[in-house]
């Protein structure tokens, strides 16, 4: 098929190859199978993963069977970048490093909580690899409750909507930001709703020396109570509504790739009105979620295109 | 009564757990012991999936997965193409299942078995408005097996439902239980 | 008392409710999640004053727990598995501590390969931690477990945490009939909570020292005589919660079914009694004087009351859900151990490792092993 | 409980790349996406959100096939075409 | 005595009472038993303090002995953070939250690297209380090895000097711009050569909502390979030469409490030089450390007196 | 070869160096630190090709270790106490996995009270986890135990990790006389590194997936099965590296000390055998038919060799090292268990918790009351 | 090693707060800091210096003095006191 | 030679660890066996610590502390004060004690021992420079108890400072021990 044709000009560039292919066992429509689908379409054949306990990891890998076509390796939930650490160190030292990717998937359970003090360390110690935290903001494979990542007032099993208390009270961490903080060249946002700008940080994470970390926004339409369809629609709201911001930052710059202006976004309540997780809010806790993703976007035009953060590496 | 067996089959979200807690706990009104339980997977919604439930007189101190029932319940008659449906059953234990298709052509399926054919989907749409088969099919359960009572079943509904903060629902599952439970008459 | 057909789960978050804690650190993990949720859901509905501490990790959970307590809260917590596992470094501190506390253990086999399913490596390969562990086989004795383990806990001569372990989804997703204690009884029967020691500006101590090798060795042995002690302590809170609430499990310690004139016995922990009763019931009818030896208490260890439930067996089958890998079941060992020296034929039997079920069938195979006089047991796959 | 033979690998490691395809997620499907093939612009729109990666391209005639074996019928491609040219059916079982 | 008594006057408002007394065994000349002296001193009697394994911890209290005045209690290396959850959950049922300073201490290996995990957790879901790093910059109760916080190019026993690698080849992990980018209300580093400014910020950060922390400089003679008189003329010179910015983060805003010009700061040298764990240091490599510390000191610079943090509680 | 005398600790980092690891994650903790300070030594002075990986704490020390492997390069590591019950949760996911490598273990009491001293606990509590555990007495033994663990966990037939066990300080410190092998014939002792299975890029597998009921407890029975066979695989181990490097251990499960003719005999791991066999050495000149069973290999137990060892004695104690509180030490459990349906008094003590020191006088007291047919053991302060 | 009865609380719990000061750390001290309290300005830097808390501060008559029962001889106090009237001295044994 | 036992005592910092490793490295030399091991502690620099070499010409299983040490070398004579150096003592074992008092005024405080008293600083400080006492010390041991030769004590310095990096040192260690053997003889 020549490089001109019809389907090669529409995909972009993007691989046919699957390489995590059908037969897995995620739910349907789940976004976050969806994003891991293209980050290892991106990241190409000579690959290796590296998974934390999770959705992504059980619906995967029941023996005997697996969707993976690449290297693959699941050891628990909190120690994906501690064994992310020992394969980079073994390939140093078997000269295959240059040829091989190195890609850490971890939910937001496992990358904002758990698992952030062993991510923390690879990062200081200036292990190579690209860390994908696959964020569907909350521990879905073990039943919605509540994680780091969880936004405010949402309904998770852990932080229920009860007669006193209505949701989770903290706000999310700000995960990518304090990733950055630790001085690694690149960190990045990315949604199924972008492919194509995922596809390209997912490449430009993996030119990265030592460390780099991209955020993906990963709809459950399980764990957030909508149709199954709506992955893909719910990730570009999120982005139009300035509640999942798009950004790259590349040597302590953030870059938005896709800036919202205040005037031109769609209303949070958009966004939340379709998820039965925010069903119970009341307008004034809505008006409160509004206020808080102004505040945070606004931080981050703040600090947009100045160095925000000290690289080390 | 002695011991009675139920294996349920359905797929991951359509309430097949929550159909065999509702039983069990009706079998309780009824004056029973009960216990119910799922096939502990990892399924994801769509997958299929069993749960059981097990009632006697008596206390209950068996823990082991139910691998003779006496009954079956199919939620999803797609599941007939793919699990064997009659796994460990008695030839003349009943098996009831959820489908627009004729008892003859479900006979032919699984030949040799005491198979109810009904329209579980049907009646649920009509009465509930959405397709929810679950505790509807129970009404079934109750019609032919009637090891358990509608008015038991009535009020384990009304209790599993309100706990939940689903009050609505309740009358609307109680409804559709009592009319698949009619159609089975 | 209001009896209801419940998850053994909520039953379970329902003891803990009962017993009133201040404070719970909770972190999910499958099988265990439906009791912290269900606190979780008593908590923000307001009906119950708690503080829940959403740790980031069990090692932070168990750690939480040691810190409420030793500032004089009442605390509880449950995990499974992998948690397990990840407190497994701070477990002895807490014990050697001495704060006394009740987690619940849903047990689940653990990595690799990763299972949810049910056996019981995780807390069995915790024995030696100085936590006491009981185990228990319903819905009802989990709830009522956790009420006893608090005031066994807490007794003055006992000062241990406590574990409460009951199977993962064998036991932990089963629906179940369930007699629930009254708030007004279970407060007369719970003292209130009381430390000697506790972090207090008004009196301020020092936790956690450094133990030289002229001290060390003596605070291990005060554990193990407070061990000792419950022994005693757990047999009486059994017989108390009768008065109370009227209901027992055995001595407390152990649990013995048609023993009286058994020539043959199993002994296990968990959900397999209650199957192996049902098997036990199906050979009597046929005239087989079988019997069953429940293990409630495996820490402290019921050494004694053992020799004495085993003096008229011909053979005892002892299942383990657990392997000592390179070994044997470790329940085998500690009970070979405990009757050492005894002409008693004890065999061996792995089963139920990662959910794999354990049946009225091969219930009947370890008898029938025992009547043909087998001296080995082996590994049981269903 | 019915048992396959299976071989146990070593330290349970499975062997075979890509085996989860004998799993046919197909079955799970309650609505069933249908392509109106003379409508499709090819924009390769469903062949992209596919959580499933149940949509294929054919190289040859450069036109996109749902994989019924795998499609768990979530509707994403039907919601994301862009000229709406995915149907969805109730799934005749 | 009254207030105006040339005493009072002289030590303006330091406490007189000792909470950590004598007789602990720190080495002679320890700068990190100053900086826990009189962070205790400042926090006063109605503290608890959670402390994790290390020198300050096995000195203090070696059974039946105790230097503390206060309540204080160790578990483990990596959990004084999840302890800290734990009393501050116990506190607030009894309703003597309010009465009580909870403060958490932990080494550099503690909080950098072993126990960071836990410290991000109790930040993101609110835990109150003020955690005090005292930064020795290796893990010095079991003989100087690497951590997270060692400088670039130290000798320690686990990143020596040999013939082919030169103390350790990563630079000092930013913590305190990471825990910054938690987006708590008040961050502080501090030395005691500034004691009245130490004093002042641990009593900021007692009074801040939800938690806080100080990164507080403290010389280890023994394993920096000084003399046992150096401790607070060492950390002036840090200072001086912006080895260690003086700084406070309030509302992710930073600013210096010493701010020293490029012009007026000491060469980095002069901090090298009296150290042993420098002594190796060829010049380009004093070089390097030197670019190094002005970069870093520029960013903050850069940053100064700009919202550089977003604040969520 | 050539000897020197050096302290064990760096004997075992000589032993990992001639092992020729690929990998070393490390992370500091008293009383192991001058092992991995050596290593560290060693790389950074060009003598060993080799990456470390400063990890941030032990959980991601087990994690590298594990990564490593799967990644194909052979790999070393060494941890102790609190370290290695915080790598516990990773423990059977290496052995799970059946990744071969070696970690030295510095045994060290465990918290609280905290205490750096020598015991058993850390990693006789961590015996269940699939680990082969060999328990060394001397430096020399420790270095050699190195090299044959090495050779042991790589063996096709095991498969399995392995801990070399050493006293902390009570060995770790101390100075004595080592032969060092030299380079060539540890080369030539030592196969390459191969892995049936390994992540790689041209043949890509899936490591850790879901163990189902239907398929996880037959990789635990072919763990067991490993184990088992990891049994001869010691022995033969042991007496080839006898052939290569003239040196060897008792049978490599146990090394028996006067046990030919003797009545009564002392049976402990690590040091504390050094001691017994001057305490033996002293008996027997006055006339005391005294012996020693060193355990070598704690898992695999040598149950088998164990029961022909104890044949003709009049009684046994059991020294233990570390208690599992509530019950009794966990050798003497094995112990009696291993030899059940035995006349043989078995007494079980506990001893040096702590770091409490072991001594001459101690054993005599010991033996003195195994002589007076004294039917209990106790705890031995010193 | 001579052992003498200790009383072992339970859980290893410390009960007497500031108890170190039964361990003279004045032992360890190889040089002698000696304070002139002629040219002494009570400044109360030395107060403040001291990692072992080693110097008091006199209420009544507003003087330093220094507690060599635990003064472990690091100079620290004689380094930073601005009047330099801090003499260090060997220690005698 | 039967089993000789040596205890050392210093203050952390003043190398008395690293003392007794030379010495058991020395023994080595003189074709014997050794050990050497620290009291496992805690102590931070300037606390009292003590080491212990065991010599002999078997090679050594006894693992436990030394308790009747049949030498004691005090390198700080501060200790005397705080620490029991005779206990466990054999009345006719040699007590080394680095200080600048007369023997005989040392006797008196250590009544009925053999007791030698040298001045090991102020001959470290000549020859080294620096008050290191600790392998100094070890000259007087050897010339004292004949256990372990000069000649071996060299060796054994010079491989251990060797190994550490410390190559200058240990030529002035050698002279200081040397000088400390002569004012012994
Ligand atoms: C140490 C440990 N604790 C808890 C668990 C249970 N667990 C498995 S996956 C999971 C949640 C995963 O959440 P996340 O990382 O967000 O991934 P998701 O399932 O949402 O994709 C939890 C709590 C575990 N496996 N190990
Ligand atoms: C889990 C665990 N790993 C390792 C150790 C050993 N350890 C105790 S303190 C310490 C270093 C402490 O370093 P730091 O936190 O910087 O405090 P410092 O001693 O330097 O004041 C280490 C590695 C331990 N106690 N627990
Ligand atoms: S629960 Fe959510 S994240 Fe998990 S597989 Fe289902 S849709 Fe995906
Ligand atoms: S319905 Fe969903 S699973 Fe099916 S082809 Fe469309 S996107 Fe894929
Ligand atoms: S999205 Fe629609 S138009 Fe585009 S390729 Fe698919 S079916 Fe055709
Ligand atoms: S080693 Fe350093 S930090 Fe530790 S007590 Fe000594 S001087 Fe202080
Ligand atoms: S010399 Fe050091 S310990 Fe002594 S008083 Fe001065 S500062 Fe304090
Ligand atoms: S520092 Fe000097 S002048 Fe100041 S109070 Fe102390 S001795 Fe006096
Ligand atoms: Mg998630
Ligand atoms: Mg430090």
């Amino acid at each position: 098929m020549g490089a001109g044709c019809l389907t090669e000009r529409m995909i972009k560039g993007l691989s046919y190859e699957e390489r995590f292919v059908s037969g897995h066992r995620a739910c349907a429509g789940c976004g976050e199978a969806l994003v891991v689908r293209h980050v290892v379409k991106a990241a190409g054949p000579n690959s290796i993963v590296v998974m934390a306990t999770g959705c992504m990891e059980v619906v995967s890998t029941p023996y005997p069977e697996t969707s993976w076509t690449i290297p693959w390796i699941h050891g628990a939930f909190e120690n994906n970048s501690a064994i992310a650490s020992g394969i980079d160190a073994a390939l140093r030292m078997q000269g295959k490093r240059d040829e091989t990717n190195l890609l850490v998937f971890g939910g937001d359970g496992s990358t904002f909580d758990i698992g952030f003090g062993a991510l923390s360390g690879a990062l200081e110690r200036g292990n190579k690899f690209t860390y994908i935290c696959t964020d569907n903001e909350a521990y879905m494979n073990t039943g919605v409750q509540r994680s780091g990542a969880t936004p405010f007032l949402a309904n998770t099993t852990t932080s229920p909507v009860g007669k006193a208390v209505h949701g989770k009270q903290e706000p999310k961490k700000p995960l990518p930001l304090i990733v950055a903080a630790h001085g690694i060249k690149y960190v990045a946002t990315c949604t199924p709703a972008n492919l194509y700008d995922l596809h390209k940080k997912v490449k430009k994470a993996l030119a990265t020396p030592y460390g780099s970390f991209i955020h993906a926004f990963s709809v459950c339409p399980v764990g957030w109570h909508t149709k199954s369809d709506v992955a893909v629609e719910l990730s570009r709201i999120a982005v139009q509504s300035r509640v999942f911001p798009l950004y790259e930052i590349e040597d302590g710059v953030l870059t938005f790739t896709q800036k919202i202006e205040k005037e031109k976004a769609t209303p949070v309540l958009d966004y939340l009105k379709v998820q039965g997780r925010f069903k119970h809010l009341k307008p004034d806790e809505v008006e409160k979620i509004q206020v808080y993703v102004d505040k945070r976007y606004d931080f981050l035009l703040e600090i947009e295109g100045k160095k925000a953060f000290d690289t080390l590496f | 009564m002695v011991l009675k067996e139920i294996r349920l089959h359905g797929r991951g979200g359509q309430g097949a757990v929550t159909s065999t807690q509702v039983l069990a706990i009706a079998a309780f009104y009824d004056g029973m012991y009960s216990q119910a339980f799922p096939n502990f997977g990892v399924e994801r919604t769509g997958a299929p999936v069993e749960s059981y439930v097990r009632i006697d007189k008596k206390p209950i101190n068996l823990r082991q997965h139910v691998y003779d029932p006496d009954y079956v319940i199919v939620l999803d008659s797609s599941l007939l193409d793919t699990v064997d449906v009659t796994s460990g059953m008695q030839k003349d234990g009943i098996i009831i299942v959820n489908t627009d298709k004729t008892e003859a052509e479900l006979k032919k399926k699984l030949p040799g078995f005491n198979v109810h054919a009904i329209d579980i989907t049907k009646i649920a749409l009509e009465v509930i408005g959405k397709p929810f088969v679950n505790v509807a099919a129970l009404g079934a359960f109750c019609a032919l097996s009637k090891d358990v009572s509608l008015k038991a079943l009535d009020k384990a509904i009304d209790e599993l439902f309100t706990a939940r903060g689903k009050a609505a629902i309740a009358q609307l599952n109680k409804k559709a239980a009592k009319a698949v439970a009619d159609k089975c008459k | 008392m209001t009896k209801r057909v419940i998850e053994a789960s909520h039953a379970i978050a329902i003891g803990a409710k009962l017993t009133r804690p201040d404070v719970i650190p909770m972190y999910p993990i499958t099988p265990q999640t439906h009791v912290v949720e269900d606190l979780a859901q008593f908590i923000n509905n307001g009906e119950m004053k708690c503080a829940m501490i959403d740790v980031e990790s069990e090692h932070s959970a168990a750690s939480a727990f040691l810190g409420s307590i030793a500032a004089g809260s009442r605390t509880f917590t449950a995990t499974s598995s992998q948690g397990l596992l990840l407190m497994y470094e701070v477990l002895p501190i807490v014990s050697g501590m001495r704060l006394p506390g009740v987690m619940a253990v849903a047990n689940r086999a653990v990595s690799a390969p990763i299972s949810i399913w049910n056996d019981h490596s995780d807390a069995v390969s915790a024995r030696d931690q100085g936590w006491i562990q009981l185990w228990v086989e319903s819905s009802q004795e989990a709830l009522d477990t956790v009420i006893q383990g608090v005031k066994i806990s807490e007794d003055k001569g006992v000062m241990l945490p406590l574990m409460v372990c009951f199977d993962g989804f064998t036991l932990s997703h089963v629906f179940e009939q369930v007699d629930v204690p009254d708030q007004k009884t279970v407060d007369k029967f719970l003292p209130k909570f009381s430390l000697k020691h506790k972090l207090d500006i008004k009196n301020p101590k020092t936790f956690g020292p450094i133990g030289f090798p002229n001290s060390y060795m003596y605070f291990k042995k005060q554990q193990q005589d407070a061990m000792i002690t419950s022994l005693d302590v757990i047999k009486k809170v059994n017989k108390d919660f009768k008065k109370s609430f009227g209901r027992s499990y055995g001595s407390g310690l152990l649990d013995l079914y048609k023993m009286g004139d058994a020539d043959y016995a199993v002994l296990g922990m968990g959900t397999l009694c209650g199957t192996a009763r049902v098997t036990i019931d199906k050979l009597r009818k046929q005239g087989k004087k079988v019997g069953m030896i429940k293990v409630r208490s495996l820490r402290p260890f019921p050494e004694k009351e053992l020799q004495v439930a085993v003096k008229n067996l011909k053979a005892l089958a002892v299942i383990d859900r657990h392997i000592s890998l390179g070994q044997e079941g470790p329940l085998v060992t500690d009970v070979r151990s405990a009757i050492y020296c005894n002409d008693l034929t004890v065999n061996g039997y792995i089963a139920g490792l990662g959910g794999m079920d354990i049946t009225v069938k091969l219930f009947e195979k370890v008898f029938s092993d025992l009547e043909k006089g087998k001296q080995n047991g082996s590994w049981l796959f269903d | 409980m019915k048992k396959k033979k299976q071989n146990f690998e070593q330290g349970a490691v499975v062997t075979k790349p890509g085996s989860s395809k004998n799993y046919h997620t197909g079955d799970w499907r309650v609505f069933r996406p249908i392509i109106d093939q003379s409508k499709c612009i090819k924009c390769y729109q469903c062949w992209q959100v596919c959580p499933d990666a149940a949509i294929r391209i054919d190289k040859k005639t450069e036109r996109v096939e749902i994989d019924y074996d795998y499609c768990k019928g979530c509707l994403i491609c039907v919601k994301q075409c862009p000229v709406k040219c995915i149907a969805k059916e109730v799934e005749k079982k």
